[in-house]
């Protein structure tokens, strides 16, 4: 259970604070509460963005009425008018499989958020495998759009749900082997850490789209696989209007329809944020200096959070304060990034033609597979190609390589950490007045070593 | 009560008597494929749960890995066998495969 | 109720409801949709259980991949959107009662054993612990985190993290590990995957006398089209090869240094750039083929008796490789392949023919 | 063991076991080919051995410490030998078989000969051998009783295999470590010539050929048994070098017989060599000889206080090596240590000797072997009647592989030999010499008169030996194989040219017709003659290879002559023989090539030979003029003085060092001083014999016809060569035929009646055993087996076909297997 909810602030934070069972219930609640009320207002956001960039490519308006000037409530008018529509459900239909399928879509793109880091430490659950288990539960998404296809008693929908089975599988080969390309530099699935060692030290240098060639081209490959995975056009046979009618949800209507659209923004959002994370630094800006003062201003947090009193053995979680700012900053540098991959699918789908599908699979099997293995294989050598020729672990000629960087700025960290303790400890004399003033929590080491499911059941 | 070792391997032999109805009733051939994921999967629910719960460790997890990989092997392989099942007899119902009764 | 408790709960009753709606159900697909349900569940389970990387894989692989097989085996095979093979009630019956029976042993089976007094006896220690703390993560000051990816995969390598218990001598040894069943299940899921291709291909007919309509087009060098070079004759034509190459080669690395001394990296990648060049360029040149094959009158055409392009001529050269890493395997098969291909031929799509 | 010296031993390996892949793949893939108009396995062939030779040759330049061949400093410092083991193929007590290899100069150098040699054979038998590339091969010479050709398959890829096979043997016999390993190639040498000679099966000579060489060989292989059960008896060991037991140091057999200083020398030999000595001081060319001058400063480190002049008769003294014996002189101890005291063996810890009579037994009867291997009397029947064979395969046979085994092995074993052993060797050559030379005189066939002057210049190689020049043996052996495959290769170009014309009478004027052939010819001649201009140009003379190796041989009798006055016969032999050889081979040259044509017909249709053929042999003269260029003084006579044993520089004296028996072998000094004057009666002897031939062949001064009438008996002895056949058909064959008559009459009448009687009643039990098993046993199988089959048909119903009712039994089974457990187990 705690694998699941593994969180190193808040779940912990509650937990330590409140109560082990409450609080890990509370920080779900939390969690469950800012994804739905934070990032599903991000479809509505970029259906807005959607209409609104298709009307400029078109040399038109694009929604200009509702709320204000630009339209940015026409999301919301449209979801209002979509819930007002009649529930139907053809008389061919699987119901059951009917009513369920647009909520498996939905739930496989929006869990996916739960593994998705948006600044330093600022992640539902930071899970060692976090890519990993990201792309398998946004895989699960394919199997809402099939029971989709399958059960509307349509054969526009069959056709449609099967192209998509077979699309979606395809490219999740390739999606995976590109997104494995830079985790063959960092050497972890977790994407906390993945984004933490894409600090720059110059400018842009950290981001593992410039670490090597393999890294850059994959990039793009991955961008355009997570394109086709989304069913994004021109990857759109699934739902081709003018082959289908709709593909998968011609016989959707109302709600259920629209869980579809909300599923394949969110998971839109979802694809441009890994890539952000993987090859565009996360929420670091590629700045160097802005970079490394950040970084060192969040491992002081993580510190100040773990840090140990000496004469108790009890937790000290100080609350510090340009840590939080940092990764609010953070937070913002990321979500930006995502949207600018988001704006870019976007303008995709509005400047190129439709591929058939025979194009389609064949592009993803006879082109995409084979270069992302390259790809792969080439990333694999390149350090060793580079350690071995050149005897140094990167080639750029003045930048230093990850694992140093990531050591020295945490020495920074401790560094200044250990001078704010030095001065507190002068300031401040009488420890029990240390104790008062700071919220300690007893964690004896057994304890802490003993899983949290069993300690809950003594 | 206490969930303890046995409450898993209880949910394991569950799965797996349902998998072995499965294979058991199921006239279809794609049926009896699921009726075996079931039961590969009560075995693999054994593998872990010992691994929690005995000194087994973490060779429970790894053994359940092959298991898993093996059984997409086993999938698709027998897939391919239905689909050519299926070509040569125009039905997927696998009572009709009995050339070979005595 | 604690909060494991509950999700134990909900989880079994999802397991062996889905599981028990797999059985009940006629309509295949709804099958597979109780079945994805319940392997869900079974995924969640394993994250009840700590493991972690077990979960994510059973999510990705079972449901992500197994099921999309599944359902596309049954879209394949159904001849319409509602195909129902019923059962007969007294089958159905018949196999309830033998399942019930099969249920209640299993469950007897498990309840009539102590877990506790057996883990104890096992371990040797009769105030063992029990039930033990869970396979400790890579994440030490967090070991209930259950990250079990890195330990799991160390494991396999023969590493063993888990048993930090000093009195264990073996336990920082470094043990054979899960390598070798590792690499066996790699080639098997390779070999299955190629074999459930081929099963499942769709079978082609080649229109007969493809080979006679292209012996009219015109060719630079004369071959012989369908007298296929043979074994010996080929291992001959490497033979000359390796000379010539070594004629250049040798001379060259004495001028490097003695031969007792290893060659250095720049010297070894530029004489592998300048034989790859060799044998591409050579089969791709108007000769068809390298000094060797000219001397032992062979050519190299592809599967219509015409020249290669250098990019086929590149591609059979790298591949090359690949019939020497399976043990040479690659070069024996041209003494069974029905045209005497090699598998870099059959990878390249080129032919060895004799010339005129 | 450095690693230049693991590059040079992984170098010559790689030279050895080309030839067997190219033997292996050649075989097998001739065999399984469809045509046989492909050329591939000769081409593998050559590559194998082309290979080999840049193999051997770049060990030889890795190898050899030019500094030390070619400037100041001892030859002993041109290589330290390298040995080792590859393979070890079993232990039996004490005794080791295992695959060695000993590599000196000597195996160096012949490694490189052989490839190089081969090498030029191969090649020019791609051409010679070309009429084998057909389906449909008619041999002319076969006549079926139909009147008809016998028409088989061509056999192009089977004798390149067995060539490649001879050469693998031959190398292997070279770089071997042990006596027994030389054993074993030695006899694959002689299968593989057995092989070869009789190529041509179909024919009845040559088949008879090849019995006849194989059989030959196998009398003198006995002697060599004997020779190893002599040595594994006494010596406990087969290999020359020093190894290991168990991490105890074991002496090889070099070792083992080392040499001490003898006690009391001959007087007259000590006398004569201080002599010498001081006149060598006085000459001031005395400086030329390194190795003279090493040994001086030796000397001068162990006796420091003795002045210079006086101990000049105390070194020539000290230089002349004996046996180390017990006082009777019968018993020669083994095992010494660095400083030559004697030691135990590590391994029995005893002190171990052998009776000298006995180590003599090991040395003839080791070079019995060489004497049917190299075809020394009374062995030499068989060559000749080899030349059966294709003629690369005699060219190779002659010059590089067979009868160079038997050379080598003599010069290999060399440390082995006590002084009277050397002297029947001596002896063997010497008569072989004269015996092979005078046959040659009056034989027609152009290549039995090479298989002649073969064995002659064989004599005059293991004369060399046998009168203790060991170097000029051997450098004979090298130069010899350049110019007789040369020849023999050129007379293969005659044969093809002349369409398998071999009398020399039919020929005549050929050398307008195939000049390149008559010329290199001429350089082979003029080579195995001797001819040279005898004075010195740039501090070397004008000659081509064969006059300093012959030079050196004549020398070292001279030199034996002048110690052993008893053995005068040993110079004046070799001396006259010269005289022959030079009139036998040029009357060989202007028969063939100069003169009037005699024969119309084979003039009208002779032609040059093919490039291929003619290529190798101006490679071959080439060799032939230049491998020994500089003489005594030059590389390939230091390379070989490189691995000569110790001993021979100063010279060994005979147990027996007083009295009519003593026998004393002359030291390299005594042989050096009388080199000019043996060179000269050489010289003047070939020259003769050379000019003796042209008045009578070339210009015709005197009908040689007449000649023959007038001495019609010597001829006719001379063509029934000596009657050695005749010889050994009374002496061995017609008796082995009246005890095989015995034998037969023995077989027939009691062995066959007794297994006559024994297999009637074998039929009258078994007779009883079939109506016992047709009733009885038959009758049981047959009921099981009706009782079988109708089970199974009631059981096969049972196979429903239905994949469901199996799992269904498979549950069934399992529920029914655990409640039979608790029902048996209850707890």
């Amino acid at each position: 259970m705690s694998a699941l909810f593994a969180a190193n602030s808040l779940g912990e934070f509650l937990a330590n604070n409140v109560s082990e069972r409450w609080g890990l219930a509370l920080a779900a609640f939390i969690h469950a509460f800012i994804l739905i009320n934070v990032f599903a207002l991000a479809p509505l956001i970029f259906i807005w963005l959607e209409r609104k960039v298709s009307g400029r490519i078109q040399d038109r308006l694009g929604p200009t009425r509702v709320g204000g000037r630009f339209g940015w409530l026409q999301g919301l008018a449209d979801g209002g008018k979509l819930i007002q529509k009649e529930d139907l459900v053809p008389a061919a239909a699987d119901s059951m499989l009917f009513r369920m399928a647009p909520y498996i879509a939905c739930i496989a793109a929006f869990g996916t958020f739960m593994l998705l880091p948006f600044s330093g430490g600022w992640v539902a659950v930071a899970s060692d495998i976090g890519l990993f288990l990201l792309v398998a539960i946004l895989s699960l998404e394919v199997l809402g759009i099939i029971l989709a296809g399958y059960s509307s008693g349509s054969k526009w929908s069959l056709f449609g749900g099967m192209r998509e089975a077979a699309q979606m599988v395809s490219y999740e080969i390739p999606l995976a082997i590109t997104a494995l390309v830079p985790i063959v530099t960092v050497g972890s699935l977790n994407l906390v850490e993945i984004a933490e060692m894409q600090t720059s030290t110059v400018f842009l240098d950290g981001w593992l789209m410039f670490n090597n060639p393999f890294t850059f081209i994959a990039f793009f490959v991955y961008f355009t696989v997570a394109t086709a995975g989304c069913k994004r056009a021109p990857f759109d046979l699934a739902e081709a209007e003018s082959e289908l009618v709709g593909g998968f949800h011609t016989e959707y209507s109302g709600m259920r329809w629209s869980f579809f659209f909300m599923a394949e923004y969110a998971a839109m959002f979802v694809v441009s944020g890994l890539a952000s994370i993987l090859f565009l630094g996360g929420w670091n800006t590629g700045f160097g200096f802005i970079d490394q003062a950040l970084a060192v201003t969040r491992y002081r947090g993580a510190l100040e959070l773990a840090a140990i009193d000496p004469e108790t053995g009890l937790y000290l979680t100080n609350f510090y304060l340009p840590s939080f700012l940092a990764n609010l900053f953070g937070m913002v540098v990321f979500v930006s990034k995502a949207s600018l991959l988001v704006f870019v699918q976007i303008w995709i789908r509005w400047t190129l033609p439709r591929l058939r599908i025979d194009q389609v699979m064949m592009t993803c099997l006879k082109y995409l597979i084979p270069i992302s293995c390259v790809l792969f294989l080439g990333a694999t050598l390149w350090p060793i190609g580079v350690l071995h020729f050149a005897e140094r672990s990167t080639v750029m000629p003045f930048f230093e390589p990850i694992q140093n960087k990531i050591e020295r700025l945490k020495g920074v960290a401790q560094k200044s950490h250990d001078d704010a303790e030095e001065e507190r400890a002068e300031q401040d004399s009488p420890v029990s007045d240390v104790k008062d003033e700071r919220p300690a929590v007893e964690l004896a080491p057994a304890v802490a070593s003993a899983p949290l499911g069993s300690e809950g059941s003594k | 009560m206490d969930i303890g070792l046995n409450h898993y391997l209880v949910v394991g032999a569950v799965l797996f008597v349902c998998g072995i109805i499965c294979m058991a009733t199921k006239r279809n051939a794609i049926g009896i494929l699921m009726g075996v994921e079931l039961v590969l999967n009560g075995a693999n629910i054994n593998f872990v749960a010992f691994s929690r719960y005995t000194a087994l460790g973490l060779d429970g997890q790894i053994v359940s890995l092959f298991v898993i990989v093996l059984a997409a092997a086993e999938a698709a392989v027998a897939l391919a066998i239905a689909l050519n099942f299926y070509n040569n007899h125009l039905t997927i119902d696998v009572d009709r495969g009995d050339e070979l009764a005595g | 109720m604690t909060g494991e408790q509950f999700l134990f709960w909900l989880l079994a009753l999802t397991t062996c409801g889905g599981a028990i709606a797999v059985v009940v159900s006629q309509n295949v697909v709804r099958m597979a949709f109780w079945l994805v349900v319940a392997l869900g569940s079974v995924a969640a389970i394993y994250f009840l259980l700590h493991a972690d990387f077990v979960g994510a894989t059973q999510l990705m692989i079972y449901v992500g991949g197994t099921i999309v097989l599944l359902i596309f085996g049954v879209m394949l095979t159904a001849s319409g959107p509602y195909v129902k093979i019923k059962t007969s009630p007294g089958d159905m019956v018949i196999a309830s009662g033998v399942g019930v029976l099969v249920l209640f042993l299993l469950i007897g089976t498990v309840t009539a054993v102590d877990w506790k007094q057996a883990h104890r006896s096992l371990v040797g220690n009769e105030h063992a612990e029990y039930p033990p703390a869970p396979a400790a993560g890579y994440n030490k000051s967090n070991p209930s985190s259950g990250n079990t990816a890195r330990p799991i995969g160390l494991k396999l390598l023969g590493v063993s993290l888990e048993d930090t218990d000093p009195t264990r001598k073996d336990a920082q040894n470094l043990s054979a590990g899960y390598l070798l069943p590792f690499e066996i299940v790699s080639v098997h899921l390779l070999v299955v995957l190629i074999g459930a291709g081929y099963l499942a291909r769709a079978k082609r007919r080649v229109p007969v006398g493809a080979d006679a309509v292209v012996e009219t087009l015109a060719a630079p060098v004369p071959v012989q089209v369908g007298v296929y070079a043979g074994f010996w004759r080929r291992a001959a034509a490497m033979l000359i090869d390796g000379i010539v190459i070594s004629a250049v080669q040798v001379p060259a690395a004495l001028l490097m240094g003695p031969l007792t001394e290893p060659p250095s990296n720049a010297f070894v990648c530029v004489s592998s750039l300048l034989i790859f060049l060799y044998l591409a360029g050579m089969e791709s040149s108007a000769y068809q083929g390298t000094i060797g094959k000219i001397i032992m009158r062979i050519a190299v055409t592809d599967t219509y008796g015409q020249p290669v392009s250098f990019l086929r001529a590149a591609a059979r050269t790298l591949s090359r490789y690949l019939s020497g890493f399976c043990l040479l395997f690659g070069y024996f098969m041209a003494l069974f392949t029905k045209r005497k291909q090699t598998l870099h031929d059959l990878v390249a799509g080129t032919l060895v023919v004799r010339r005129k | 063991m450095t690693a230049e010296e693991s590059l040079i031993v992984k170098l010559l390996t790689a030279a050895w076991l080309l030839p067997l892949l190219g033997f292996a793949v050649e075989v097998f893939g001739g065999y399984w080919q469809k045509s046989r108009k492909s050329k591939a396995a000769a081409l593998m062939a050559v590559a194998c051995i082309g290979c080999g030779f840049v193999a051997s040759a770049s060990a030889l330049c890795l190898g050899i410490e030019w500094s030390a061949l070619l400037g100041e400093g001892t030859k002993h410092d041109v290589m330290e030998p390298i040995s080792g083991t590859f393979y070890l193929l079993g232990e039996f007590g004490p005794l080791v078989l295992s695959l060695d290899y000993y590599i000196d100069s000597l195996t160096l150098l012949m490694f490189t000969m052989v490839t190089l040699i081969a090498t030029c054979i191969h090649v020019f038998a791609l051409g010679y051998m070309s009429d084998e590339l057909t389906d449909d091969h008619v041999d002319h010479e076969v006549h079926l009783s139909d009147g008809g050709h016998f028409h088989r398959p061509g056999r192009f890829y089977r004798f390149f295999s067995f060539m490649s096979l001879f050469c693998f043997s031959m190398l292997g016999l070279v770089l071997a470590g042990n006596i027994f390993q030389v054993f074993v190639f030695w006899e694959l040498v002689g299968i593989c010539s057995y092989l070869l000679i009789g190529f041509y099966v179909e024919r009845k000579s040559a088949s008879t050929a090849a019995n006849k060489a194989f059989i030959v060989n196998r009398v003198g292989d006995f002697g060599f048994i004997i020779g190893l059960m002599v040595i594994w008896t006494s010596f406990g060991t087969f290999r020359f070098f020093d190894h290991e037991i168990d991490t105890k140091p074991v002496p090889g057999l070099f070792t083992m017989i080392s040499r001490v200083e003898a006690e009391d020398a001959h007087h007259d030999e000590k006398h004569k060599s201080s002599a010498e000595h001081e006149k060598d001081e006085e000459h001031p060319e005395g400086e030329e000889h390194p190795e003279g001058e090493e040994h001086h400063n030796g000397e001068e480190k162990a006796e420091e206080s003795h002045p210079a002049g006086e101990h000049a008769t105390a070194e020539h003294h000290a230089h002349t090596m004996q046996l180390d014996v017990d006082d009777a002189r019968s018993v020669v101890f083994l095992h010494k240590d660095n400083k030559g005291t004697r030691i135990a063996d590590p391994v029995t810890e005893t002190e171990k000797s052998i009776p000298y009579w006995l180590l003599i037994v090991a040395g003839v009867g080791v070079f019995a072997g060489c004497i049917g291997k190299s075809a020394q009397f009374p062995l030499q029947t068989w060559l000749p009647d080899a030349m059966e064979g294709p003629t690369p395969v005699s060219a190779l046979v002659h010059s590089a592989t067979m009868v160079a085994a038997g050379v080598y092995l003599a010069g290999r074993f060399y440390p082995m030999f006590a002084p009277e052993v050397l002297l029947v060797i001596a002896y063997i050559g010497c008569i072989t010499l004269f015996v092979a030379a005078t046959i040659a005189i009056v034989a027609t066939d152009i290549k039995r008169v090479l298989a002649y002057s073969t064995i002659s210049q064989l004599g005059y190689m293991m004369l060399g030996i046998g009168v203790g020049g060991w170097a000029a043996g051997l450098f004979h052996l090298i130069t010899h194989a350049f110019f007789k495959s040369l020849m023999f290769l050129a007379s293969g170009s005659v044969i093809v040219g002349c369409h398998h014309e071999q009398e020399m009478p039919k020929m005549g004027g050929l050398w307008r017709k195939m000049p390149v052939t008559a010329f290199t010819m001429l350089v082979g001649v003029i080579a195995i003659c001797g001819l040279a201009i005898p004075f010195s140009i740039f501090g070397a003379k004008i000659a081509f290879s064969g006059y300093h190796s012959k030079d050196a041989i004549v020398a070292s009798s001279l030199a034996f002559m002048n110690a052993n006055q008893i053995h005068f016969l040993l110079f004046f032999v070799p001396l006259v023989t010269a005289g022959i050889t030079a009139f036998y081979m040029f009357r060989l040259w202007f028969y063939t090539f100069a003169g009037t044509p005699r024969d119309k017909k084979v003039y009208d249709h002779a032609r040059e030979s093919p490039l291929v053929m003619t290529i190798p042999l101006i490679v071959l003269s080439f060799f032939a003029i230049f491998v020994a260029v500089g003489g005594e003084v030059g590389p390939l006579y230091g390379l070989l003085q490189g691995s000569e044993p110790v001993h021979v520089d100063g010279g060994a004296v005979s147990v027996a060092t007083e009295g009519a028996t003593a026998i004393t072998m002359p030291s390299r000094h005594a042989i050096h001083d009388v080199h000019g004057q043996a060179g000269w009666y050489a010289l003047i002897a070939a020259v003769s014999g050379a000019v003796f031939a042209y008045l009578l062949y070339g210009i015709r001064v005197i009908d040689p016809a007449d000649i023959k009438r007038n001495f019609s008996g010597v001829h006719t002895f001379l063509v029934e060569k000596w009657r050695f056949d005749d010889l050994y058909e009374v002496m061995f064959i017609k008796p082995v035929h009246v005890i095989a008559r015995w034998c037969t009459g023995f077989d027939r009448g009691y062995i066959d009646g007794l297994l006559h009687w024994l297999s009637r009643k074998t039929v009258d039990v078994s007779n009883w055993d079939r109506k016992f098993d047709e009733n009885v046993i038959d009758g049981l199988v047959n009921w099981i087996g009706k009782v079988v089959y109708k089970s199974g048909r009631s059981l096969r119903h049972l196979q429903t076909g239905l994949i469901r009712q199996y799992v269904m039994f498979i549950a069934l089974g399992v529920l029914a297997l655990f409640v039979l457990l608790f029902v048996m187990f209850p707890a």
